[in-house]
């Protein structure tokens, strides 16, 4: 019945040797890992976990077919859940890292200090006066993303431990 | 189910119908996959025409709306203007500009044509009625009958976005990107409005297969009138989704010059085109077979499969002319305004949607269903009303303004 | 940097407005019924603007009532064209007419022309008027440049206006 | 024929994922990745997974991988940075790692395959009905699986909160 669409062309059931699924299930985890383990890019990196859980997926699903067993493709969702909220979670921790290091490797974020991008010329009121705050600015500031477009918004440097 | 284009049902001399038929055992002959092939050759050549067709209508009547007459000149009332229109785009020049990516630049297009094509394999373009055990069903003809139609749509119609966003990434310019980017973020908010605002749908005809849903609505009513609320969000959500006005962000031409497919010209351009065009059928035909009964029409399908064709092209043609119809009434939404409306006020309203239809279907209270859309349309309102009671200091007289001749100087 | 803020008074929305869905009901109508309502959109080549007199359209050449060329060739549109689109190599005319001077040639370059009209205001002998032709095409550069043949078959006969070499 | 579809829409998914993480452009990464998902939705139907394939596409391609595309285009990583970066290094150790997990849970695989009974032969297999719709999945996993279903609401909750504190830049 759920076959309908594609009986006739299956119609001789699953007949490949299911090992196989599994066995893709296990080549995907290793490139997966491979991608953790080799790549810097913290983007690339968060998707090889992806990978890795897909991997996962396959030999659930493989395994529920094996068993005649639903749970592994219900499994499968929950599974689907755990990807959606760390790719969430993970994609936030990608920009907070890349607002703080003006990079996607993760090499750079291996020191927990906070790196000194000069302060962030603060809020310009109306009246103030035009050239009180020159002398804040030097010329690493420019390399800090929250000061160009988004400094009315923020009174304090983004990166404010780091005056401390 | 029946769901492949019976060929016997056609009408077609039996010897036909053999050359097209199944094995006797149920599974696939040469003639059958023929067959197959052909009927899908023949949904995309017609989604392909309709798409040309559109563009004639969409300049016809923006033409007048405004008081003009629009293309008339090519062929008779202009309707062979999109031969003209294609043949203009196929012999202009192909520019790749220098500054592109040039393998997403080349294959942004196709991505964005393809899912339009083929989400069209599971809608029920006509039917008939059989009995099965004893009672007349209707039966639906698509060219897949798949038990999870609904789904395979929302899936198939997510990718498209791939195809605007790596358009506006590859052409490696400012406003193209803008136009990438707002389409991915709109994409993602709508499709949740989108999703939720079917599964009302899914919840009373108890099934994601597209012809059971038509055959629920055969039996009982249409569901625009039991779920009205949720048609109007999955009507306006799929505007946001095929970037049409008032939620064309992604092209908005007074921002970002013509957005993702600026940097786009000749066939590629006529791609882009032809992909918001099919996707709008495909909308169409969506909110024709999921509230308005598909190919079914108090009766009037009774006549034949022919029928059905002609029924289910009338509901599709009214909801392509309203969106042409809306283009050209109702001005584009602001950015905050459109992701306002869709987090804010369609995602909540589907979401107490769900949970009520839910609870009627759970306590079998069919009475619900109609008292169900009096009730949300009064609690709309009153979310209304108590906003804007809040707004009402925003408009408060506002401080004198400084006296003239204090102002240059402030 | 100061921002000079000018307060501007809103309208309160009402609580229908806030709705919007009756405002775009009544917006939805209205270009509905626009479709029924009488084009204005003129179907060019078989219906034409009828041209004010003031209008000033190609200059042409124009023919006394006899079928005679009134341009003596003086040149003074070719000094007193703005952007120069008049070019006139002056000629004597053979024994027999009126007249001993006439153009050669007489080139305008449709191109060049600016619809002034300052050489029909030049002309001492008004043999160059400004038409009340807006349909000036061609297909390639070379056919935008009018010679005098052509010049003369648009502008027809004049009979109307000076004619003093008649009187000799 | 499943085996013929299996080794088309599986080889798809490795090629792929192999590409996706040796890709220098995460842009790249990311559609190779999405071409992953195609290829595993493809496994699903093969494995009469109709369903989870649908979900498949749904969720990943269609909504995780576009918030990542919307990410990295929100970087805007410029071509110049990239190109600071060089190719993708490939550390020896890092492949020697992959190869020795793929040799060992190989090895255990085969070993699995030996044992009698666990994987079931194919007069076996074609007895077997699974019905993998929608309706016998929601049954299942709002039966049997109810809690586990209540507690990825938690955590979706906290994944939820967790973006958006990450995100915004000052709670005020």
């Amino acid at each position: 019945m759920a076959a309908s669409f594609l009986h006739p062309l299956l119609a001789a059931g699953v007949d490949m040797p299911l090992e196989w699924v599994v066995g893709l299930g296990l080549a995907l985890f290793s490139v997966g890992l491979l991608g953790v383990a080799c790549r810097r890019n913290i983007l690339i990196m968060l998707l090889s976990v992806e990978i890795m859980l897909n991997a996962a997926n396959v030999v659930l699903v493989a395994f529920s077919r094996v068993h005649s067993e639903l749970s592994g493709q219900v499994f499968v969702f929950f599974s689907m859940t755990v990807a959606a909220a760390e790719v969430a979670i993970g994609l936030a921790i990608v920009i907070a890292v890349y607002r703080l290091r003006q990079s996607t490797d993760v090499d750079d974020a291996a020191d927990l200090g906070e790196v000194d991008y000069g302060p962030v010329p603060p809020l310009k009121l109306e009246g103030e006066d035009q050239h009180h705050h020159d002398d804040h600015g030097d010329a690493d500031h420019s390399n800090d993303a929250g000061s160009d477009g988004a400094a009315p918004d923020s009174a304090e440097p983004i990166g404010a431990a780091g005056e401390a | 189910m029946m769901g492949v284009l019976g060929t016997a049902q056609l009408g077609m001399a039996p010897i036909v119908a053999h050359i097209f038929s199944k094995n006797d055992d149920g599974s696939a002959s040469f003639g059958w996959v023929i067959g197959r092939i052909l009927v899908v050759l023949l949904m995309v050549h017609v989604i392909l025409i309709l798409g040309a067709l559109m563009v004639w209508a969409e300049r016809r009547v923006s033409a007048w709306m405004q008081d003009r007459i629009g293309p008339n000149r090519v062929g008779p009332q202009g309707l062979l203007q999109p031969l003209a229109d294609l043949g203009k785009f196929m012999f202009k020049e192909d520019v790749i500009p220098g500054h592109v990516n040039k393998v997403m630049y080349t294959i942004a297009p196709l991505i964005a044509t393809i899912p339009a094509l083929i989400t069209f394999a599971v809608v029920p373009f006509t039917g008939s009625y059989e009995t099965v055990g004893g009672e007349s069903v209707a039966v639906s003809w698509q060219i897949a009958d798949l038990n999870i139609g609904v789904l395979y749509i929302l899936a198939i119609a997510g990718i498209g976005v791939y195809g605007i966003a790596l358009g506006g990434w590859a052409s490696n310019s400012k406003y193209s990107l803008l136009g990438g980017v707002r389409a991915s973020a709109q994409m993602i908010s709508y499709e949740l409005s989108l999703g939720l605002a079917v599964v009302p749908v899914v919840l009373m005809a108890g099934s994601l297969n597209l012809g059971e849903i038509i055959a629920y609505q055969a039996e009982n009513t249409w569901l625009i009138f039991t779920q009205p609320l949720a048609f109007f969000i999955f009507l306006t959500a799929s505007y946001a989704e095929t970037n049409r006005l008032p939620f064309d962000m992604p092209e908005s031409e007074t921002e970002l010059v013509a957005g993702y497919h600026t940097e786009f010209s000749s066939m590629k351009f006529a791609l882009f085109f032809l992909a918001e065009y099919a996707n709008m059928t495909v909308a169409a035909a969506l909110v024709t077979t999921l509230y308005l009964g598909g190919w079914t029409f108090f009766g009037l399908e009774t006549l034949g499969w022919g029928m059905g064709v002609l029924i289910f092209s009338l509901k599709v043609i009214f909801f392509l002319f309203a969106f042409i119809w809306v283009r050209w009434t109702i001005p584009r939404f602001r950015y905050d305004q459109l992701m306002n409306l869709g987090w804010v006020v369609f995602l909540p309203l589907t979401l107490i949607n769900v949970v009520l239809t839910a609870g009627a279907i759970a306590l079998d209270q069919t009475w619900m269903f109609f008292l169900l859309p009096v009730l949300l349309i009064a609690a709309a309102c009153v979310a209304t009303w108590i906003g804007w009671k809040r707004d009402e200091d925003k408009f408060q007289p506002l401080p004198t303004a400084p006296a003239a001749g204090e102002e240059g100087h402030a | 940097m100061t921002v000079t803020v000018k307060p501007v008074r809103r309208r309160k929305a009402s609580f229908l407005d806030r709705l919007y869905l009756p405002a775009i009901a009544k917006g939805l109508s209205i270009t509905f019924m626009r479709m029924f309502k009488p084009k204005v959109t003129m179907q060019f080549p078989e219906e034409r603007w009828t041209v004010r007199d003031e209008y000033r359209g190609m200059p042409v050449l124009v023919s006394d009532d006899e079928g005679r060329p009134k341009c003596v060739a003086c040149s003074l549109c070719e000094f007193v064209c703005p952007p120069k689109a008049i070019f006139i190599v002056p000629d004597e005319l053979e024994a027999g007419n009126n007249v001993e001077r006439g153009p050669a040639v007489f080139d305008l370059n449709m191109l060049r022309c600016i619809y002034c009209g300052l050489c029909e205001e030049a002309c001492p002998e008004e043999a160059i008027f400004m038409s009340k032709n807006y349909l000036v095409w061609g297909a390639e550069r070379e056919d935008m440049i009018f010679h005098k043949d052509k010049l003369y078959e648009l502008g027809g006969v004049r009979e109307e206006g000076v004619k003093k070499w008649k009187d000799k | 024929m499943t085996t013929v579809l299996f080794i088309v829409f599986g080889g798809m998914a490795l090629v792929s994922a192999l590409l996706a993480v040796t890709r220098q452009n995460p842009i790249a990464s990311a559609i190779w990745l999405v071409g992953m998902f195609f290829g595993l939705a493809g496994v699903y139907v093969v494995l009469e997974a109709y369903f989870v394939a649908a979900v498949q596409v749904l969720v990943y391609a269609g909504a995780i991988m576009v918030l990542f595309l919307f990410v990295i285009m929100l970087l805007d990583l410029r071509t110049k940075q990239l190109d600071e970066e060089g190719p993708p290094k490939m550390p020896i150790w890092g492949v020697l790692a992959a190869v020795l997990f793929i040799v060992a849970s190989g090895w255990a695989l085969m070993d699995a395959v030996g044992t009698p009974g666990f994987f079931p032969d194919a007069e076996e297999r074609a007895a077997l009905e699974l019905d993998g719709s929608a309706k016998a999945i929601g049954a299942d996993l709002f039966g049997r699986w109810l809690l586990a279903f209540e507690v990825t609401s938690i955590l979706l909750l906290g994944g939820i909160l967790g973006a958006v504190i990450l995100t915004k830049r000052r709670l005020t």
